[in-house]
């Protein structure tokens, strides 16, 4: 057989089966994580979500995944896993595409697949399961740099890599967001890539400060961004003269609030992610739902999802996060 | 000069004694750590220039910083280099060192920072010490040995993470402050790298041992031959690497204030990159840790210049590519020169 | 070093008494013999102890996985053996993957894009021995240098875009196996080059050449043999034959992108040194490179299906690689001391 | 009681007894001379002393204690100094530093005094009458500047046993004159010597005793004024060896080989001549006189700035020793290790490399014709072997040479050019070379000698050409050429023969 057989069987025929709202979870589902990376700690956490609730419905919970996040590595764990005949595969795309053929196989082996943190394309798995929907996070970053910084002037943005697609979906959401009459004055002058490493992040940071004497704030929709432009600002002239914000851990963040270089971030929990995630795969592979828009299931402790269009769920408005809160949060 | 004055019997080469290819080895040396403060001048020149902000002292110190651990890093390689061996596997021993040392301060917070020095030190030159037996008392091909313990140490290094990250607010207070501290306006960390410069360089140049390294790089039978105990000096090239990348592995903890088990990965090819660049020839015999500095200083200003210049993120990465590949060829260019001038080759007869 | 190791083995310790059966003997233990050997366990043992590893899905994908590496690890050999090294391959098939993208997007035919793609390669191959050759430069700095730009480059062509829409034929192509079994096409195009590098290596003047330059330039050029054209060519090779990499990576994972094949270098690399390939030239066959990434490429597969762990994954190829180094010369040097010690 | 005392040292290399149950012993104050064919086992013997390895059976005594020589370092701690065959210097390195590695001079806190380093080798090549620049790079001496490098080396070190492998091999007459002014200094303050040459001349006027080896074990040791250099050699060889220099007259053809005012910026100027078949043309001169140069410009090893090549008639393009190889040129370079041979390839690949495409079928190599060719190849020049497919690296250095002329006369060239072809190489073989060129010669060859060795130039050329410093000052017929005219032209001094 070819993959490409695979492609119309898989996909197709989930679609046309009917959901039974009220079939119960069923037991022993084997779910497999598979992160981008593994050893990532912004993974590390999702998937401990996603244990916690394989626990509860008493399946066989395992994560395993490549060391370097890249697709062709994911690809051969995801025919690993297909080949094992693993119920549910919840996985976070490095790549939409180049995932795809493999997941499709796995399906018409009969695995249910749920994407999280990173969709792969719509026709090749069952159901995203998105951390907040991208409109939500461009809308709260903008939000806060725009408090931050007053109301006017000039910011610039501190990304991954330059063809991350999650933050250019949100890079491109948040330029519409700041073309609102509200935000007039606030001037997004560059993008600049830190390429997810502690070394160009900081070295794009300060480029930065160089290039635009004015800066007023850096808004960094990325964790690892996010922690080394904290990190150089607390320790140069800048501190509490450039805001800063984004998306990042309190964690990472806990000493950054503390020492006064950021007011507030924001970021949902990864740990409910990936929580959500694991109830949505069972819900699949019980045949509670297909992926279809409309239906709800019950995510543990978490409660009822709704399927949105073209099969994402979404997990709700993120966090954020300040000296006031932060405490109470250990991830 | 004519020969017919000199007496009998008849002396071979009547001219003044040749001085060949290269004659005073100190004048090459310098020409080629020439060319690359030379490339190194064109660039902060051009970066200046379009824009002065380049030369504040908070972006002179930034460089400096950022240049740390990579000259920390490129000296140890040297070591390795000159004697016609290298050391890939230092990203993943920074990696380990690194978070030993994370995990150290955050466990115990009350470490004082010399004695967290020591332990990524001492921690990166038991790295060394596996690297070092296997090569030398297996007397294998160290590309083959340090690719794979790059290998195994990032596994070792991952194994022992487990996912977990060390952040800044893990690590005690006067740790971070080590890392962006200054003295006199200038970083300690860039000190500290300094002064492993000057004590490894100074050793390459000026002792017997560091001799025997250049001896053992050129021509490792003859090294045999004259009694240099090749294994044991190797051993100590690789054990100095390694505890040098270790070193950085704890600098790297202290500037970034966030460790997890990915940090350092790749930074092996800037490493050699770097110790290239500075005209430190890849197999081994010659290149001094001074070049290799300076080539860790050049390919660090190249990165904060593409930034500074805000040249296309999609740009950057081809530029540095070409900007390394013109200074080799610089390098090349002017150890060609200097072979070539003229007054050092063999007089002719009536010429 | 291993110039001077093997030097020094051939003083410490040469074969032993030279009868017809040592002889044999010696040729057993020859280093592709032993990655053969280890190859032909690996699939034994986990046939019998890791479920779902002998069945020909999963063969299939093993192949298919190790498609690129393989078809790399080819000409990288020849160069390997001349004493040079090719770390830009896995840039270049980025970069050549990039621009099929582009080329796609402007609406060239694909057989047009797949023939400039190969073309591409070729060109940044002789780009690096142009590099190496013509102006001296050592090869390892060349090649860590447009390792950076061909990468750079790859972005600058399709930036953050990735190119999916390959028509579906083409990439179903990719990943066919012949007559519906478990042997992928891309697999026998990927064995029939190999032949074409093992004859070439092996059988015919030029290749026997590029172990005398490999050995000893100098001799080499005093002998007449055109040095610098022979590692040019090779160069030239690497590169397409890594841009025919490229062509495949994007059809098989149905998506052009400019990260393709990030670190893969490394992977080459490696498969080569463990098929027994002196680093420093000179040494090393093509039987034993292909055995090298067939057993990688197996080791990883059925350590992946009995849910090893990456970290432990890469522990284990590290220790391999090491090991395929220091035993042999253990054996040796413990030989060699034998006999020294024996009482006469 | 001797200084030195080797008791029945055995040692072998695998099937190979290179040395067997050989006894002998070195005097204070003598010069003590070891002699035997290529492959006898002399260096095998030195590199004992050496250190580099030890006796599988037998033992070494100093002062009558016995010695455990483990490694270079304790052979050089117990006072032995050697002068291996093969020049073994860091290309990377100042001169200076290559002698003295391991022992520069310091001064305060352990820091190499590089100005005492320097001086120190001054004083060194003053007394040896070495004219290089202590400070250049090792890298680029020539054969013969290395070998006196060497002799610098271990001169330099206070030892009471000086251990010389062929020290003279590349030397001319001048220079070892100077050395043997040393080593008769050296003796008359108490060291003992180890020589080994194959050059008879030498050993009878410096030695005072002579050990004949042969396959490896002793045949002989006589005070020098009781042997004559026949009987020597019948030891050595085992029969009487024929005249030297059996070069016969020919009549010379038509020119094959014509030089045209050739120039490298530098190196060499205006050099000009040919060479006609039937003929031996030697090219005599001083070391460094640019021979080397010369002939591999010609071949197209190197490049040249000016003139042209010749080869019956046809204009040779520069810079390609395929073509020169393809019109019929072969060069037997002067160094062995580094341009001659790819020491870690097979005997056998080694001698085909030159012309495999001519053992092809249907383009591929199937190993049959090269073992062949090879084996032929071998028998005809004597060489000694193990096995054809042993790394060439494990042949004595007189027979390595062999396997490079195998490798070159096996092309069938019309024009040979050899640089030092008996440089290391034994009497009887010495022979046998000489009479293959006289009789390739006959056949119509075109031969281009350089040889340092005034006797070998006197004995075998028609023609003798005498290079000083880049060019040619002199050319000389067979019956011009004497000792006297071919040192005046090679030296400059007033008298030269025009
Ligand atoms: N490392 C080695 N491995 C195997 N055989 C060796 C090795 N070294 C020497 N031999 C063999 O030992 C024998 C003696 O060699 P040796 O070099 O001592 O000869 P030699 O008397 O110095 O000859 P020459 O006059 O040509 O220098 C030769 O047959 C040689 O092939
Ligand atoms: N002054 C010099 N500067 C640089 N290189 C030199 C100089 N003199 C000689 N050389 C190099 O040293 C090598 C040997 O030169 P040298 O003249 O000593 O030997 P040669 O020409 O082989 O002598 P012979 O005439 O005995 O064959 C050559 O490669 C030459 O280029
Ligand atoms: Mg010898
Ligand atoms: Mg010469």
């Amino acid at each position: 057989t070819t993959r490409g057989d695979d492609e119309e069987g898989g996909g197709g025929d989930r679609a046309t089966a009917e959901a039974d709202p009220d079939a119960p979870l069923a037991e022993g589902l084997a779910v497999a994580f598979l992160p981008k990376q593994v050893n990532n700690p912004y993974f590390t956490v999702a998937d401990a979500g996603g244990a916690t609730a394989v626990e509860e419905f008493a399946g066989e919970y395992k994560e395993v995944g490549p060391s370097e996040a890249s697709a062709s590595s994911q690809v051969s764990y995801v025919n690993t896993l297909s080949q094992q005949g693993t119920d549910v595969i919840v996985t976070a795309a490095n790549d939409p595409n180049a995932v795809c053929g493999a997941l499709n196989g796995a399906r018409s082996a009969g695995a249910s697949v749920v994407t999280f943190d990173s969709d792969a394309s719509p026709e090749c798995r069952d159901l995203f399961v998105n951390q907040a929907t991208a409109e939500g996070i461009a809308e709260i970053q903008v939000q806060l740099i725009a408090e931050q910084i007053g109301g006017a002037g000039q910011i610039a943005i501190l990304s991954a890599t330059p063809n991350a697609t999650n933050q250019n979906t949100w890079i491109g959401l948040m330029e519409e967001e700041l073309a609102k009459p509200e935000y007039a004055d606030i001037e997004l002058v560059t993008v600049a890539y830190g390429n997810d490493e502690d070394e160009k992040s900081f070295q794009e940071t300060q480029g930065l400060l160089r290039s635009y004497p004015d800066l007023a704030g850096i808004v960094s929709p990325t964790t690892v961004g996010l922690a080394a432009a904290a990190r150089y600002l607390s320790g140069s002239e800048y501190r509490g003269e450039v805001a800063l914000t984004g998306l990042g851990t309190p964690n990472q963040m806990r000493e950054f609030v503390a020492d006064g270089t950021v007011e507030s971030f924001a970021l949902w929990d990864p740990a409910d992610l990936g929580y959500l995630a694991a109830y949505a795969g069972a819900a699949l592979a019980s045949g509670q739902i297909t992926g279809s828009e409309g239906e709800t299931f019950t995510a543990g402790e978490l409660g009822e999802y709704e399927v949105g269009a073209d099969g994402v769920v979404v997990l709700g408005p993120p966090t954020v996060f300040d000296a006031g809160n932060i405490d109470e949060f250990d991830f | 000069m004519s020969a017919a004055d000199t007496a009998s019997p008849p002396r071979r080469r009547p001219t003044s004694p040749r001085s060949g290819r290269g004659g005073g080895l100190g004048r090459l040396g310098a020409a080629r750590e020439l060319g690359v403060l030379l490339a190194l001048a064109a660039l902060v020149a051009v970066t200046a220039a379009s824009n002065s902000r380049f030369l504040s002292a908070q972006s002179i110190q930034d460089v400096l910083l950022s240049a740390a651990i990579l000259v920390v890093l490129a000296v140890g390689q040297t070591l390795v280099i000159v004697t016609r061996n290298i050391d890939l596997s230092v990203g993943s021993v920074l990696g380990l060192a690194a978070f030993g040392t994370g995990e150290l301060l955050s466990s115990a917070p009350g470490t004082p920072i010399p004695l967290a020095l020591l332990f990524g030190l001492g921690l990166g030159a038991l790295c060394g010490v596996v690297n070092g037996a296997l090569i030398a008392a297996a007397r294998v091909p160290a590309l083959v040995i340090t690719l794979g313990t790059l290998y195994v140490f990032r596994g070792v290094d991952h194994s022992w993470a487990a996912g977990e990250q060390i952040n800044a607010a893990d690590m005690p207070r006067g740790f971070l402050d080590f890392g962006t501290a200054t003295l006199l306006g200038v970083p300690v960390l860039a000190l500290l790298a300094v002064a492993v410069l000057a004590v490894v360089a100074t050793y390459l140049r000026s002792y017997r041992g560091g001799r025997e390294l250049y001896a053992i790089g050129s021509e490792p039978t003859a090294a045999r031959l004259s009694g240099i105990p090749v294994g044991r000096r190797v051993f100590g090239a690789f054990v100095v690497s390694g505890a040098l990348a270790g070193l950085a592995g704890v600098l790297h903890a202290a500037r970034f204030g966030t460790v997890d088990a990915t940090v350092g990965t790749g930074i092996e090819l800037q490493v050699v990159a770097a110790a290239v660049v500075g005209g430190v020839a890849i197999f081994g015999g010659s290149g001094s840790a001074y070049g290799a500095a300076l080539g860790a200083l050049l390919l660090t200003t190249i990165g904060s210049s593409l930034a500074v210049l805000r040249v296309d993120p999609f740009w950057q990465q081809a530029v540095v590519g070409g900007l390394i590949l013109a200074a080799i060829g610089l390098d090349r260019l002017l150890a060609a020169r200097v072979a070539g001038r003229p007054g050092r080759r063999r007089v002719l007869h009536g010429a | 070093m291993v110039r001077d190791t093997l030097y020094a083995r051939s003083q410490d310790a040469p074969a032993d008494r030279g009868t017809a059966r040592t002889n044999r003997l010696a040729a057993l233990v020859r280093w592709e013999t032993a990655v053969v050997l280890a190859l032909l366990l690996v699939v034994v043992g986990a046939s019998l102890g890791v479920d779902g590893f002998a069945d020909g899905r999963n063969a299939e994908f093993l192949l298919l996985d190790a498609v690129a590496v393989l078809l790399i690890a080819l000409p990288v050999t020849l160069v390997v053996i001349t004493g040079e090294i090719d770390l830009s391959v896995a840039s270049t098939l980025g970069l050549c993957s990039a621009v099929m993208g582009q080329l796609w997007l402007s609406g060239w035919p694909l057989e047009l894009i797949v023939v400039a793609a190969i073309a591409l390669g070729a060109v940044l191959g002789a780009v690096n021995g142009l590099f190496v050759t013509g102006f001296g430069l050592p090869s390892l700095a060349v090649t860590i240098g447009t390792l950076a730009a061909y990468r750079g480059l790859a972005f600058v062509v399709l930036g953050d875009q990735a190119v999916a829409d390959f028509p579906t034929d083409w990439t179903r192509a990719a990943a066919d196996t012949v007559a519906g079994g478990a042997l992928p096409w891309a697999m026998v195009i990927a064995l029939v080059l190999a032949v074409g590098f093992g004859v070439t290596l092996h059988l015919t003047p030029f290749g026997r050449q590029l172990y005398a330059i490999g050995n000893n330039a100098q001799a080499a050029a005093f002998t007449g043999i055109p040095v610098a054209r022979a590692k040019f060519w090779l160069f030239v090779a690497s590169g397409a034959v890594a841009g025919l990499a490229g062509v495949y990576w994007t059809l098989r994972y149905a998506s052009a992108r400019a990260d393709n094949g990030e670190g893969l270098e490394l992977s080459v690399v490696a498969a080569v040194l463990l098929g027994g390939v002196s680093i420093f030239g000179g040494r090393g066959t093509l039987l034993g490179v292909l055995a090298g990434v067939l057993l990688l490429a197996t080791l990883r597969n059925a350590l992946q299906l009995a849910d090893v762990r990456a970290d432990t994954l890469d522990i284990v190829t590290g220790v391999l690689l090491i090991a395929s180094v220091v035993v042999p010369n253990v054996v040796a040097l413990a030989r060699a001391r034998r006999r020294r010690g024996r009482p006469t | 009681m001797p200084l030195l005392q080797l008791r029945e040292v055995t040692k072998s290399f695998g099937p190979v007894a290179a040395v067997r149950g050989v006894s002998f012993s070195l005097q204070a104050g003598r010069v003590h001379a070891l002699v035997g064919e290529n492959g006898a086992g002399k260096s095998t013997i030195v590199k004992m002393l050496a250190g580099v390895h030890q006796p599988d059976t037998g033992g070494i005594e100093l002062d009558g204690r016995p010695a455990r020589l483990g490694g270079p370092a304790a052979a050089r701690d117990a006072g032995i100094a050697v002068i291996y065959q093969e020049p073994t210097l860091f290309p990377d390195l100042s001169v200076a530093e290559n002698i003295f590695m391991g022992r520069q001079p310091t001064a305060r806190f352990g820091r190499v005094d590089r100005a005492a380093l320097r001086a120190a080798t001054a004083r060194l090549f003053e007394r040896l009458g070495v004219a290089v620049d202590p400070e250049r790079q090792a890298r680029g001496l020539s054969i013969a500047d290395q070998q006196l490098v060497e002799i610098a080396k271990a001169l330099s070190v206070d030892a009471r046993v000086f251990v010389m492998d062929e020290p003279t091999a590349a030397l001319s007459g001048v220079e070892v004159e100077r050395l043997f002014a040393v080593v008769r200094g050296l003796c008359e303050r108490g060291a003992a010597v180890l020589f080994i040459s194959h050059r008879f001349d030498e050993v009878f006027s410096l030695c005072d005793h002579i050990t004949v080896l042969r396959d490896g074990a002793w045949v002989s040791t006589d005070p020098t004024a009781d042997v004559t250099p026949d009987t020597v050699v019948r030891r050595m060889v085992g029969r009487d060896v024929a005249a030297l220099f059996p070069k016969e007259d020919t009549e010379p053809g038509e020119t094959v080989l014509e030089v045209r005012g050739l120039g490298r910026a530098g190196v060499f100027e205006d050099v000009g001549f040919s060479v006609r078949a039937g003929e031996i043309v030697a090219l005599a001169g001083l070391v460094g006189a640019g021979r080397s140069e010369v002939v591999r410009a010609v071949f197209g090893v190197d490049r040249y700035d000016a003139g042209e090549v010749r080869v019956a008639g046809r204009r040779l393009p520069p810079g390609s020793p395929a073509r020169a190889m393809a019109a019929g040129i072969a060069l037997v370079p002067e160094d062995r290790r580094q341009q001659g041979l790819v020491m870690e390839l097979s005997i056998e690949r080694n001698a085909t490399l030159t012309r495999l495409r001519r053992l092809t079928r249907f383009g591929l190599l199937t190993g049959g014709g090269e073992r062949r060719s090879a084996a032929e190849w071998a028998d005809r020049l004597q060489v000694r072997y193990g096995r054809l497919a042993d790394p060439v690296a494990t042949l004595s250095g007189g027979n390595q040479q062999k396997v490079v002329l195998a490798k070159w006369l096996a092309t069938g060239p019309r024009v040979l050019i050899v640089d030092e072809p008996t440089r290391g190489i034994d009497v009887g073989t010495k022979a046998e070379v000489h009479r293959t060129m006289s009789r390739l010669a006959g056949e119509g060859l075109a031969v281009l000698m350089v040889s340092s060795e005034l006797p070998e130039v006197l004995g075998m050329a028609d023609r003798v050409l005498v290079m000083r410093e880049g060019r040619i000052t002199a050319g000389l017929s067979r019956r011009e050429a004497t000792e006297e005219s071919v040192m005046f032209a090679a030296t400059g001094q007033a008298g030269a023969v025009a």
